[in-house]
């Protein structure tokens, strides 16, 4: 049985995020004031095949650790759709 | 003050060094002169192992204008014309997260060539890594050259050359080398904060808890399970920021802002604070309220030590601190002044209007321990020399030639360098797959060639030779392209030096290092030391990385090391000695082994070769020199690159000992016809013996009595490195 | 042969200087424009520099096109000026809607330094006039973002309007229907990601991208001579 | 008032995703098998200053449609925490 899942993958706190940072910095001059602790990251989605949600989610969990993160500097939550 | 006791042993001070702190302060230390101590007399930071030894190279010559001991060598490669040239290593964090290690070794060499007001216009990235049978390899290759050029590539600056060498005992311990090239264009920036009363401006990127201890600790402690603890000290690269603080920079030097500039590496700003102090017999006053953070509250000790990455701090006088925070916002990029310099010969930390800090600069910069560390010949060491080098003749010599040229250490590195932009500036007259890289200096005629080399296998069968065949190779390297060697950078790359055994490999290199610098006349200028490249008691080969510069006069044509045209006389010139096996790509791909003794190396014949190499300028078409791999492997590099093949004239002997031996001091040039007696004459003169030992042309490789066709050598050689790696995953 | 070509300098561009060598050699008069300028000075060609413009952070180009000078860069193709846009140049140029398409990862997903071999698909350009149509260039690329899409009805279109000026005779990126190189419909604005500064000089290896400058410079010394 | 906001950006469907398909091939090897559909895109988490979750929405959808996102290749969806 197919799963939807998706995984948000984003830097852990206090590692820097120039990306983040960058966008803030650019944000007001496009008339967006008070915009703050912009991080970004990446967004994960795809279709498992597992017995039942929690499989799914061990599998995907699974993933993340081997291929998906970088758990050196990434920390990522996962999501799964019935 | 909070003091604090025993705690230095968390932060790698010995009990002896903690009573010398004590010492220089008449005191106990405060918690935030305990983190400065620890991170300046880091050895990382200190050279506390190795300063005694290297005192001994050679670092003057008529071309050095700045030696070591500065953020770069800078050398007058031309009348007026001066270029800085420095190599770093970023071993260790490379291994704990190879993308961002890499990408900020990238970094900070490129800000040791700002600190002396130099514009990097090129890049080198000197690799070692385990075997690619490990996947785990495959990813640290693959994310080391992502970081190197995903850096690189967007400061601006060309990666021109480096080296990819695969062995077992990299495996976990990569080195992960970078060298990089400026030129001087407007002044020469020196790292002394001169004149009480001026002030210090913080320029660059926000301060945050990255790597607190990271280089330093990560740098000076053995490698064990507990690392683990240390990775969220990893360090992010933020290339743009780097970007605008070259421009920011160079605007300013250009303007006559800068008093002094130093760049913040390892150590954060407790390093420039009391190193440029220390140099100018001054004291310098810093409030760490004004630096600029990333995030909230940060205790003083980690804003002293953070190395929070793309920062510079800068001495100006107070008249002009404007126009330097005018050119800061005009390139987007944050400054602060921090601090002012003192009659004092003290570093003092402000927060909160308390004084956090007080200590003697030269007693962080100047007196921190040296350590005349036990050395002594490891008896392993005569067992391998006796051992039988692997040098018995292959069953079939086809078979060991395509074995050689698909051994990743010797295929084709494209799949690394085309990563890289290797082109930026227009100045690269010779980039990537020669023997050297040969540069252009913007807006100029003046071309340098530059070079890096270290062969870690002759190094751990014989250091001393090891290291002296190191420099001959490089000389030779950049000779081959039609410079004049003249200078030398270095990275030092070896195990635990608490150990007797690798404290004397380290010895007999720097041995081997200043009797081949001082015999080819190329003084060493700089460089690294790297040590602790050592997991769970297994240390790494000894792995000397020499940087070589070299000079071309104008107007000179480039020459590369293909063959360019058919019919044209192939000339070996240099002597080749069969037994020169152990040790070879030959012996360890072939046989699997890695023993016996190194090729043996006449440093005056190797004079003789370069002078020749020089002279041949404007007579040989393609010069090459045969190292890894032999003749073999020079020749077929040669067909591969000129995209034509060869005939040599019959021989006698075993066929693969003149084949495969790496004999040092030779090099493989081509000419017109009609110009070979020229050669051959030119080679008697210089006491080079040569010999015509074939033809280029053709679709074959034509070893004697062993034809090959092109086509597929050089599939092999341009595919085996891809192939490998093609199954690493991003 | 002279012509006044203005160089965009954005904070990151890194081939500003490469491309003014270019042009001067060729005998151009280029200037340096700052990105947060809001005026032109007076030039016939406007180029945007290959680069990082603001780090090329979130997407290529996404912020360049906001910078001050992107206005009077729009008026002067408007007005008939020639504006090229070089690798980060021409990523800044869709970002900008001044050109159709976007620029996605290289289906490699690593980044590529190499000279390509292109076709000149459209030799009656402003940008091209010294090729003959079909005539192979040997121009160095040097990208991450070079894969190029639009749908495939902009396509057609842009195909029979004849915009569509260079494709890859190997394509290295995985770029829609080969494409190299593209021109707005008034063939004023040409946005392409092979570098011609970089080969205009037969010791970098090629001469052919002077094919491309000064195709350009021809045009707007014609026009001045006019 | 702050308000926490995600947005998610994906490549729209029908383009091709070479990031996806490297993992999806990567992942056999791995030992997940049963893998299909494998999408990546972006996650921007952000603070924004806003009146009300309603505004808050507002604006972050026009940083999307201005910055955020590239409407030729990508499509976004915002979600706002209070
Ligand atoms: N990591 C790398 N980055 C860039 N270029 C590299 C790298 N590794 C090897 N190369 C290039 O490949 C070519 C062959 O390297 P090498 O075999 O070390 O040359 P040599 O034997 O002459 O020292 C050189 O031009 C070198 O610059
Ligand atoms: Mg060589």
């Amino acid at each position: 049985m197919a799963f939807l899942a998706s995984v948000n993958v984003m830097l852990k706190e206090g590692i820097a995020d120039p990306q983040g940072q960058t966008i803030e910095r650019a944000l007001p001059a496009l008339g967006f004031s008070g915009v703050e602790e912009v991080r970004v990251g990446k967004r994960i989605r795809l279709l498992v095949d597992a017995s039942d949600e929690h499989d799914a989610r061990r599998q995907v969990e699974d993933m993340c650790e081997r291929l998906l993160a970088n758990p050196v500097i990434e920390s990522y939550e996962v999501i799964v759709e019935s | 003050m909070t003091t604090a006791t025993s705690l230095h042993r968390d932060l790698g001070l010995t009990d002896d060094e903690f009573q010398q702190i004590c010492d220089h302060l008449g005191r106990e230390p405060s918690y935030t002169e305990l983190a400065m101590f620890s991170v300046m007399w880091s050895e990382h930071c200190s050279y506390k192992s190795s300063r005694g030894h290297l005192k001994t190279l050679p670092t003057e010559g008529p071309h050095i204008l700045v030696g070591p001991g500065e953020g770069a060598g800078i050398i007058e490669v031309a009348p007026g014309v001066a270029v800085a040239w420095k190599a770093e290593s970023h071993n260790h964090p490379s291994f704990v997260e190879p993308f961002n290690g890499a990408a900020t070794g990238v970094g900070g060499i490129v800000r040791d060539i700002l600190s002396m007001g130099a514009r990097p216009i090129a890049l080198m990235d000197p690799l070692r890594f385990g075997t690619l049978d490990d996947a785990r390899t495959r990813y640290l290759v693959d994310g080391v050259v992502h970081g190197i050029s995903s850096y690189g590539n967007s400061i601006g600056v060309p990666t021109v050359g480096g080296e990819a060498i695969f062995e077992e005992c990299y495996a976990e311990n990569p080195l992960v080398n970078v060298a990089c090239l400026g030129v001087i264009e407007d002044r020469l920036m020196h790292g002394r904060a001169e004149g009480p009363g001026n002030v210090a401006i913080l320029i660059g990127s926000s301060t945050g808890r990255d790597g607190i201890g990271g280089a330093s600790v990560l740098a000076s402690a053995e490698f064990d399970e507990t690392s683990a603890e240390k990775r969220p000290s990893v360090q992010v690269g933020d290339p743009f920021a780097e970007k605008l603080l070259i421009e920011a920079c160079l605007e300013l030097i250009a303007r006559g802002v800068f008093v002094a500039l130093q760049d913040l590496g390892a150590g954060g700003i407790s390093c420039p604070t009391s190193e440029m102090t220390s140099k100018a017999n001054t004291g310098m006053r810093v409030d760490i309220d004004r630096v600029h953070r990333r995030e909230p509250g940060m205790e003083p000790f980690e804003v002293m030590i953070s190395e929070s990455q793309e920062r510079m701090l800068a001495v100006v006088e107070p008249a002009r601190v404007d126009e330097v925070l005018d050119v800061c916002r005009k390139w987007e990029i944050e400054a602060n002044v921090v601090g002012e310099v003192t009659p004092s010969d003290r570093v003092e930390v402000v927060s909160d209007g308390e004084v956090v800090a007080d200590v003697p600069a030269d007693a962080l910069a100047e007196e921190g321990p040296v350590y005349e560390r036990h050395l002594e010949r490891p008896g392993w060491i005569d067992r391998l020399q006796m051992e039988d080098p692997g040098d018995a003749a292959p069953d079939r010599l086809e078979d060991a030639f395509f074995a050689v040229l698909s051994s990743p250490n010797i295929a084709s590195k494209r799949w690394i360098w085309e990563q890289y932009d290797h082109m930026i500036f227009l100045g690269t007259l010779q980039g990537p797959g020669g023997d050297a890289a040969v540069i252009r200096l913007p807006n100029s005629d003046v071309r340098v060639a530059i070079t890096t080399d270290g062969p870690g296998r002759y190094c751990y069968l014989d250091p001393y030779e090891g290291a002296r065949l190191a420099v001959a190779e490089s000389a030779r390297n950049v000779a081959c392209v039609g410079a004049r060697p003249l200078a030398v950078t270095n990275c030092l790359n070896f195990g635990n030096p608490e150990k007797p055994d690798v404290m004397w490999q380290f010895a007999e290199v720097i041995r081997g290092m200043g009797d081949a610098c001082r015999s080819l006349v190329t003084p060493v200028t700089g460089g690294n030391v790297s040590f602790y490249n050592e997991t769970k008691g297994r240390a790494i080969y000894p792995t000397p990385v020499i940087g070589m510069l070299g000079s071309i006069p104008e107007g000179v044509p480039a020459r590369g090391l293909a063959f360019v045209s058919d019919n044209e006389p192939i000339v070996l010139l240099g002597r080749t000695d069969d037994n020169d096996l152990g040790g070879s790509e030959f012996a360890k791909t072939v046989h699997g082994v890695v023993a016996g003794r190194p090729p043996r190396l006449d440093i005056e014949a190797e004079a003789r070769l370069i002078d020749l190499l020089v002279e041949l300028r404007d007579l040989a078409s393609s010069a090459h020199d045969p190292s890894a791999g032999g003749l073999a492997v020079a020749l077929a590099e040669a067909a591969v690159v000129g995209g034509r093949g060869f005939k040599l004239g019959p021989r006698n002997g075993e066929l693969h000992r003149w084949l495969f031996s790496e004999s040092p001091s030779r090099a493989l040039v081509t000419c017109r016809p009609d110009d070979v007696e020229e050669v051959l004459e030119r080679a008697d003169r210089n006491g080079v013996p040569a010999e015509v030992i074939g033809t280029t042309g053709g679709d074959v490789l034509g070893f004697a009595g062993c034809d090959i066709p092109l086509t597929s050598v050089t599939e092999v050689y341009e595919g085996a490195l891809v192939e490998t790696l093609s199954s690493s995953i991003d | 042969m002279s012509g006044r070509v203005g160089i965009v300098v954005f904070p990151g561009s890194n081939c500003e200087r490469d491309c003014e060598k270019a042009f001067r050699d060729l005998g151009a008069e280029p200037v340096m424009v700052w990105h947060g300028d809001r005026v032109l000075p007076d030039v016939d060609i406007v180029v945007l520099p290959g680069g990082f413009a603001h780090g090329d952070y979130l997407r290529t180009g996404a912020l360049a096109r906001f910078s001050p000078i992107m206005s009077a860069v729009r008026s002067h193709s408007g007005s008939g000026g020639l504006t090229i846009g070089i690798c980060n140049g021409f990523q800044i140029l869709c970002e900008a809607g001044m050109l159709p398409g976007a620029l996605r990862k290289n289906t490699g997903l690593k980044f590529m330094c190499r000279t390509t071999r292109l076709r000149v698909a459209n030799a009656e350009t402003a940008f091209t006039s010294r090729a003959d149509e079909g005539q192979v260039l040997r121009i160095p690329i040097n990208h991450f973002e070079g894969n190029w899409y639009c749908s495939e009805d902009t396509l057609v279109s842009l195909q029979a309007k004849g915009q569509i000026v260079l494709t890859y005779l190997e394509n290295p990126n995985g770029s829609f229907a080969d494409v190299a190189g593209i021109v707005n419909e008034d063939g004023t604005v040409f946005g392409l990601m092979p570098h011609p500064e970089r080969a205009c000089e037969e010791l970098l290896g090629s001469e052919d991208g002077a094919v491309i400058l000064g195709s350009m410079l021809d045009h707007v010394t014609k026009r001045v001579a006019v």
